[in-house]
């Protein structure tokens, strides 16, 4: 009847629970809070394994600080590479911002439902991102710019505070000039409206970008309900105005998908943090989402 | 890489929380090792007026003295932790704030007038200066403190307790003496950390790491124990041995106390 | 040429304090020792506390004799309710108050005051050149602050010994455990007998010493009833008022005491010459040997006595355990009290000297008023004199070495009397 | 399977289970507090126990326990699974047997969490009969009777034990004390129903379950939840003693090397403040109110299919501001 012992235990432990090590190739600083980093995973059988989809995330683990989950920042490349956007707000993060290239973190996961990328094929994305929400959804943009030819229209609306707290700037003004060419339309909105580099921005594409909040992008462009699927991420005062404006263009509830943060501690389902809802329906945003539609937000208490 | 540069000090209190660190005799030559030690007050005579990485502050402010000090390590200090219930809620000795004046306390005591002399009111550091981390216990427990410094010295703050006692307890498994025995325990409002000593004892908790900052529920306590037989004048001293500081339980003291001098003035 | 001589603040010592030594050309005009520690009106707030926890709160006052407060408050509480305790309670008790004299002495000879003498500012750096005996010292303190643990809850501010016994016994295997290791850590209490035995004990502080202490009874010990004097005379300890007079003085917040006229020392010292027909065993031969060095007037010879002590309470703490184990632990919860209005005064023996508690209760067993007598107020004055002599002596820097011999908690200020400081 | 055991054989029946390994059973620590303690005979323990304080999920969920040790040298995290200890459970309730059903459900069924299975794996449950006091609703929530998850269960009898088989592993204990145990017979048969009978008669507490979710829902912005929370402590103790109740936190912590050290995981409690805080400061349930509605709304939901409450009474029994769980939860569904 014995059934400890190390051996059995590599026999029956989970993958996805299994911490792993992973490299810091890449380390760059985004913004003043914001780093990209490019995580090279040390065991390359683990990292064969390691398949996710754009809106999952990791929890990882910095050796004597802890753990923290950190959604993944792009779509499956390269296999032995993860990379992540890690904003500096509490221990853990701040430790990560501490490491250097060549520095080990610990990773496990992919956790979470992620972005249901298949069945949004044959269909425009519509992508609204503020501020950090825009992280989850660069691996949705890339996953759709890797199969182009599988999705329609793509318009991505990306709401920050001002220039220097743009994200993946490099990459995204790109889009922001040349995106058309591959169908894909890139709205900027900036909050402090004395900013001097998205007024020259709003002043030089004034089809694109304007001063306000992200929702105020709306009024720049035309979109039909039909054949679009909206995906959101942001802070959590952003979901309510957003899924209005897309109420108001008669998407519906099924059509709006958006991405929840909570304190996922285990990212598993089981040690309870996460947990939202009433009676009759209690999810657990690790296990259950973090993605949900709005029809699941109008039929859970407490959701947005 | 250089060591960071350590002062301990201490205000007014008992010396109970520099002595803890004295007390860490299995630890406590390896700790300090990792630091530069420039004040020590109560364990060394060696002294550099000099900018601290961290400076530990324990005791509470009661003095005009104790203010320029405290004002003074905090400006050479890069992190400030307050050390102990004196330095954060004034302990013990703030328990008649806002119940008895200075002036009273002075002419109790002595007998003669309050401006004799330069004392304020007992309180904590954060009344005066920014604090960056509090070490609740009275005294603070080993195992905190020791957390603390290596968390510091990884370079992070510590996590830090907001939970109850009562927490601690259950963990243990001992028998809830506030349930089981009907004693006026302050486990429910008290932060946790001590592992439950008192409970553990058999002994109903009086709340020495303090009161849980802007959460403690002190008239639930007043009510259960009022149900549990216990007069007001009691469980209000019981309150305060700890909590003088606390908001909610000087409002609590004002309301009875108001309750009181209304249905005698009825009478 | 008038000049100030300065010594800011003490370290190494629990609580603040400083010496002043204004010279006038070659003459000493004036020594003042401040302890400037904030008052906390302790006699003032515990009033209307329910005696039930009162010691919790008088333990507070001080945290090195934390015990000793607990002790000193919950006998004067059980005086003026005429509770007896069972003989296991007082066998634990006595046990606690060993402990934390090992505690305290083992910090104070070979933390404060051996650097003193070997050239260092503290035990830390002292460890670098003698890490071995810095180790045996903090060996032989923890084994001190076991007691603490494991008798009181804790190492300060323990809370387990209450009015009328102990909350929960401790178990027969962690009073072995204490035991074990005091038998362990003996050679570290003769350790510092013999260092201080053979170190040169400067005599530049000597003055006539009045000295008072505890009459323990049969036994050397720290708890009595009766107070000595080295003039040959006993008092029950209901008349400290007569024996400390104490009054305040401006430029410290301690007040001062006094006995007929003159400042008095309490603590290891006055302890050791006072019963020193009481002590036993190697304590007893220890001093034997070393009793030429313990002189009434020197109050430097103070560390040679606490050493004794460390000796002494090492083998009493064993003695203690020894004596609980072979009447078999009890669990016999606290003895039933009727509270009743009345005042108890109570004393106990702390590290540092004599320490009393008065308090008058009212009907309901509430505290109507209190008084405590710190060691530190009752040795202030005569730490200022033994500074004023050596002060003359000297007319350089007053010593560090004085304040630490000098044996003075400046902790506890329930009289601090707040003076501003020049 | 059925079987029966007399009294006169129930000592050694006992002190053969020591042969399986530790044996913990019910022992009264003080006043009504009792506990699953080490027992080395049946004396020391009280079989008419009402409840535990602790719910027998401390065995596999351990109240504070290493998951992994780490060494920074090294850059490794081995996982903290010592020398499984085979434990036996003796005198479980139906209702934390219920309890522990859905506790695996929740760490062995889905992602199984290794801690929790390798313990759960190493441990045999005994069941034993009781009867319900005024803060048992378990009939109510359909705990009451356990039909499986266990591995025996023992009814009383007036001169012995009815005992039921309900896995492999008991019958292999039933096999290996075969001397010991006698086919129960029609007498006994009608005296265990009898028994069964009688004790749902005994129950006096009740909550009416059905739909109890939508309830719930329906009284989301009920005003019972603030005057509730006014009462409380958010101490955590109705979580800490559930014995459904799951979350854990986990916290790093660095020994005095500053190279190694361990994170250890404990329980956690949904009343907490900081339950619902993330990184950053933003807590999804920043007052005591939203947190306790949040407990009513998880213990009155469901996790695949069972009740998060099994009717133990605990929460109710050791609340120190003597909140009444079933009453609160009748008071927001309006039954009260």
């Amino acid at each position: 009847m014995e059934e400890g012992g190390k051996a059995a235990l590599s026999k029956i432990a989970p993958k996805e629970l299994v911490l792993s090590p992973a490299k810091i190739v890449k380390s760059e600083n985004m913004t003043e809070i914001e780093k990209h980093l490019e995580l090279e995973f040390q065991d390359k059988d683990y990292a064969k394994g390691f398949v996710y989809k754009p809106g999952q995330f990791v929890e990882v683990s910095v050796m004597g600080v802890g753990e923290a989950p950190i959604s993944i920042c792009a779509a499956r490349k390269n296999p032995d590479i993860l990379e992540l956007c890690v904003r500096r707000v509490g221990r853990v993060t701040n430790a990560i911002h501490r490491l250097k290239v060549g520095d080990l973190l610990w990773i496990r996961g992919p956790y979470g439902n992620g972005f249901p990328m298949e069945k949004m094929e044959g269909s425009n994305l519509l992508l609204v991102g503020g501020g950090l929400g825009i992280a989850p959804l660069r691996g949705v943009l890339q996953h759709a710019l890797m199969n182009r030819e599988k999705y329609g229209e793509i318009l991505v609306l990306y709401g920050i505070r001002c220039y220097t707290a743009m994200l993946f700037r490099d990459e995204f003004l790109h889009l922001f000039y040349e995106g058309d060419k591959q169908n894909v339309k890139f709205y900027l909105s900036y909050e402090d409206s004395s900013d001097k580099a998205c007024y020259e921005l709003a002043c030089e594409r004034s089809d694109r970008c304007m001063s306000g909040v992200v929702t105020k992008l709306f009024q720049l462009m035309k979109i039909s309900a039909e054949d679009t699927y909206a995906v959101i991420c942001g802070p959590p005062i952003m979901y309510k105005f957003v899924v209005k404006e897309l109420l108001q263009r008669n998407f519906s509830p099924k059509q709006i998908y958006m991405t929840l943060e909570r304190r996922m501690k285990c990212g598993v389902g089981k040690c309870g943090h996460c947990i939202i809802g009433s009676g009759s329906n209690i999810k657990y945003v690790c296990k259950d989402g973090p993605v949900f539609t709005y029809w699941d937000a109008l039929n859970t208490k407490g959701m947005i | 890489m250089a060591k960071p540069k350590l002062g301990i000090f201490s205000l007014t209190g008992c010396g109970g929380d520099q002595l803890m660190i004295l007390n860490m005799e299995n630890e406590l030559l390896d700790l300090l090792s990792y630091f530069e030690i420039k004040d020590f007050q109560e364990g060394s005579s060696y002294h550099e007026d000099v900018e601290l990485d961290i400076a530990l502050v324990e005791g509470s402010v009661s003095t005009e003295t104790d203010l320029k000090r405290l004002k003074e390590i905090r400006e050479k200090s890069k992190t400030l932790i307050a050390l102990g219930d004196c330095a954060i809620g004034g302990c013990v000795q703030a328990m008649r704030n806002g119940q008895m004046s200075m002036a009273e306390r002075m002419k109790k005591v002595y007998g003669v007038e309050e401006d004799y002399y330069d004392v304020l009111e007992p309180k904590g550091l954060s009344a005066h200066v920014k604090v960056d981390l509090e070490i609740p216990g009275c005294p603070i427990e080993k195992t905190e403190i020791f957390r603390a410094i290596t968390s510091l010295l990884h370079g992070d703050l510590p996590e830090t307790i907001d939970y109850p006692v009562c927490v601690e307890c259950k963990l243990n498994g001992y028998p809830c003496v506030l349930v089981e025995k009907g004693m006026p325990c302050l486990g429910p409002l008290t932060t946790a950390g001590c592992d439950a000593r008192c409970p553990g004892l058999g002994l109903d908790c009086i709340g020495c790491r303090g009161p849980i900052p802007d959460e403690a529920n002190a008239a639930a306590e007043l009510d259960v124990l009022l149900e549990k037989g216990y007069d007001e004048k009691y469980i209000i001293n019981r309150l305060r041995f700890f909590g003088g500081n606390f908001e909610d339980i000087q409002k609590l003291t004002k309301k009875i106390s108001e309750r009181r001098n209304k249905t005698e003035g009825n009478e | 040429m008038k000049r100030v001589i300065e010594v800011e603040e003490l370290t190494r010592v629990e609580g603040h304090g400083r010496v002043e030594v204004v010279i006038d050309g070659e003459e000493i005009k004036d020594v003042n020792m401040a302890i400037f520690e904030g008052p906390r009106f302790f006699e003032a707030f515990i009033e209307t506390v329910h005696y039930e926890k009162v010691p919790d709160i008088m333990r507070r006052i001080c945290a090195i004799c934390t015990a000793s407060h607990s002790l000193a408050s919950i006998r004067a509480i059980e005086k003026a309710f005429n509770v007896k305790v069972t003989e296991q309670t007082s066998l634990l008790r006595d046990l606690l108050i060993h402990g934390e004299m090992i505690e305290s002495h083992a910090l104070h000879v070979f933390m404060l005051a051996l650097p003193d003498y070997l050239g260092f500012p503290d035990a830390v750096r002292m460890a670098s050149k003698y890490p071995k005996e810095v180790k045996a010292a903090l060996r032989l303190k923890q084994a001190g602050n076991m007691v603490h643990n494991i008798v009181s809850g804790r190492e300060v501010h323990g809370m387990n010994e209450r009015v009328g016994g102990f909350s929960t016994v401790p178990s027969e295997q962690d009073l072995k455990q204490i035991k074990m290791v005091m038998a362990a850590t003996k050679p570290t209490a003769e350790l510092a007998v013999d260092l201080f035995a053979k170190l040169e004990t400067p005599k530049f502080a000597e003055s006539d010493n009045v000295l008072m202490a505890l009459d323990p009874g049969d036994k050397f010990g720290f708890m009595g009833d009766y107070v000595l004097v080295s003039d040959g005379t006993r008092h029950p300890v209901e008349n400290y008022q007569a024996l400390t007079n104490e009054r305040t003085v401006k430029y410290s917040h301690a007040k001062f005491s006094s006995y007929k006229g003159s400042s008095f020392m309490v603590g290891a010292l006055p302890r050791v010459l006072l019963n020193k027909d009481k002590l036993e065993g190697t304590a007893a031969a220890l001093y034997d040997e070393h009793k030429d060095l313990l002189t009434q007037n020197n109050t430097l010879t103070n560390n040679l006595a606490q050493a004794i002590e460390l000796v002494h309470s090492v083998d009493r703490c064993i003695e203690d355990i020894d004596a609980l184990l072979s009447n078999g632990l009890k669990n016999e919860g606290l003895v039933e009290i009727e509270v009743k209005a009345n005042r108890g005064t109570a004393a106990v023996e702390a590290p540092r000297g004599i320490l009393y508690h008065d308090y008058t209760f009212d009907g309901e067993g509430c505290i109507v008023k209190c008084n405590v007598i710190t060691p530190t107020a009752q040795n202030a004055a005569n730490m200022e004199k033994d500074y004023r002599a050596a002060a003359k002596r000297l007319i350089s820097e007053p010593d560090e070495k004085l304040v630490n011999a000098s044996n003075l908690s400046l902790e506890p200020t329930t009289h601090a009397y707040p003076a501003r400081c020049t | 399977m059925y079987k029966k055991l007399a009294k006169t054989e129930f000592p050694r029946f006992f002190e053969g289970l020591g042969n399986l390994g530790k044996v913990y059973g019910p022992v009264n620590i003080e006043g009504s507090t009792y506990e699953f303690r080490e027992v080395q005979s049946p004396e020391e323990m009280d079989l008419k126990y009402t409840r535990t304080m602790i719910p027998p999920k401390k065995f596999f969920l351990g109240t504070k326990e290493t998951m992994y040790t780490f060494d920074e040298e090294k850059a490794v995290y081995t996982p903290a699974i010592g020398k499984q200890e085979k434990t036996i459970i003796f005198g479980i309730h139906a209702c934390d047997i219920h309890a522990l059903k859905l506790l695996d459900k929740v760490y062995m069924d889905e992602l199984m969490d290794l801690f929790y299975t390798m313990k759960r794996r190493n441990t045999i449950l005994i069941g034993i009969s009781c009867h319900p006091d005024e803060y048992c609703f378990c009939k109510s929530m359909g705990t009451s009777y356990a039909t499986d998850g266990f591995d025996l269960f023992l009814h009383e009898l007036s001169d012995g034990y009815f005992v039921r088989v309900g896995s492999e592993k008991g019958h292999q204990i039933i096999e290996a004390n075969k001397p010991l145990f006698i086919d129960a017979d029609e007498k006994d048969v009608e005296e265990f129903k009898m028994n069964e009978k009688k004790r749902l008669e005994e129950f006096n507490l009740e909550l009416n379950v059905l739909g109890l979710q939508d309830m719930l829902d329906l009284a989301y912005e009920s005003p019972v939840w603030q005057e509730t929370a006014d009462e409380c402590f958010g101490c955590g103790t109705c979580n800490l003693t559930c014995p459904t109740c799951r979350c854990y936190d986990v916290v790093d912590y660095v020994g005095l090397d500053l190279k190694t050290g361990e994170r250890v995981r404990r329980w956690d409690s949904c009343m907490l403040r900081k339950h619902g805080l993330v990184a950053g400061g933003l807590n999804f349930r920043p007052t005591r109110t939203e947190r306790l509605r949040n407990r009513f709304n998880c213990k009155g939901s469901l996790t695949e299919g069972m009740l998060n409450c099994v009717g133990c009474g605990r929460c109710t029994v050791y609340c120190p501001a003597e909140i009444n769980f079933v009453e609160v939860m009748k008071k927001v569904i309006g039954e009260l």
